[in-house]
């Protein structure tokens, strides 16, 4: 089913996506299929060991349900301190 | 209590808020821009944070702490935006009655900040070029 | 260096002695006068120290720090006198490139310190009656 | 032979024995003679894995010979920090 998701981009993917945020259309049922759509797999194929996912301010399965109106943050290798 | 923030680390202001009459020891970590990485002269970082899930993830990880170790009192605060070398880019501490759990608390909260908590950090090396810090760089992508 | 002072001890001035560009990470321990100890309220704490071998011994221990550890810089200073509950006490610092040498820089000055610096502490109870801290007490001999 | 001995007192020791310092003349060949002569081994039988001994302001064995004019610090179990 189409519905909109808010995405929010942080460091390594606001540079690959060249933008902070955007709202999408989907048919993504999950995390894991967003990433896919959005063509990132060639430079950044999707390595869920090191990347983790954020829907709705809260780290989520890649395989979660996303529904309307979600926002989702894609997390790459975190290097806080 | 943990904190991000893109104003300057006051680290005497942090520890004040430890104090703790029954405290005995107190141990600080803090996270300072130093001038190489892997062999590359660094002359300035770059730090961002998804905040509202790195304060959530940062209160977590000093509630483990607090359960873990016997201490009075833990905090970390950290730092966002541009930073030169020598600026303070993170800070973490924690009182106890005795030493050893304010060493291992301490310990404990720095190393879980940097593996959980989503703060990035962009390095400028000397030669006018940048990379993101982690697993993967945009440099060398690991596709 | 390692310092014996009778003036109190200013953690942001010893911090700043240990600051050096290749540094990374910082790790700091503070002993903190606490109001007990084994069960009883304490109220004041005097230290005493036979400084001049306090001294000697005291770098010997820091140099071994840098011996052993990969450290940029070492720090250490023990207060003398009558201390009240929070007062700082001894101060111990090290800076290094990476975290895991100065946590364990820090916590070997620490920890040597303790055990061969001659610094004695009398401990003055809610109670009004004092007593050497140490294996054997005035009030209790071992004898 | 008999010589001088400077002895000075710290924190327990000074308690112990009500002053800072003294000027002993003494036989004593060693510092653990010196600290039986003191007849302190009453309250505090030396323990030499607990106690130790200065020589002129460096750590010195308990059987060191002494010699005339010099310092002697008995060193009761440490407690700085």
């Amino acid at each position: 089913m189409e519905k909109q998701i808010d995405v929010h981009y942080y460091a390594l993917f606001r540079d690959l996506r060249g933008k902070d945020r955007e709202t999408l259309t989907t048919r993504a049922a999950t995390p894991r299929a967003l990433y896919d759509e959005l063509g990132m797999g060639g430079a950044f194929r999707l390595d869920t060991r090191a990347f983790r996912v954020a829907v709705n301010d809260a780290f989520a399965s890649w395989d979660a349900p996303l529904r309307h109106g979600d926002l989702v943050v894609f997390i790459a290798p975190t290097a806080g301190g | 209590m943990f904190r991000i923030t893109d104003e300057p680390i006051d680290p005497a202001a942090c520890r004040r808020a430890l104090e703790a009459p029954a405290a005995g020891g107190f141990v600080a970590f803090e996270g300072w821009v130093r001038d190489h990485n892997e062999g590359r002269a660094v002359v300035a970082l770059e730090y961002e944070a998804y905040a509202t899930l790195a304060e959530q993830e940062g209160e977590r990880i000093l509630e483990e702490a607090r359960q873990r170790f016997e201490v009075e009192r833990v905090g970390a605060v950290h730092r966002t935006g541009r930073l030169a070398v020598g600026d303070l880019a993170v800070w973490v501490g924690a009182s106890a009655a005795h030493r050893d759990a304010a060493f291992a608390a301490c310990r404990y909260v720095i190393d879980e900040l940097k593996r959980r908590v989503p703060i990035w950090k962009r390095e400028h090396y000397a030669d006018g070029s940048a990379a993101w810090v982690g697993g993967v760089g945009h440099e060398h992508p690991a596709g």
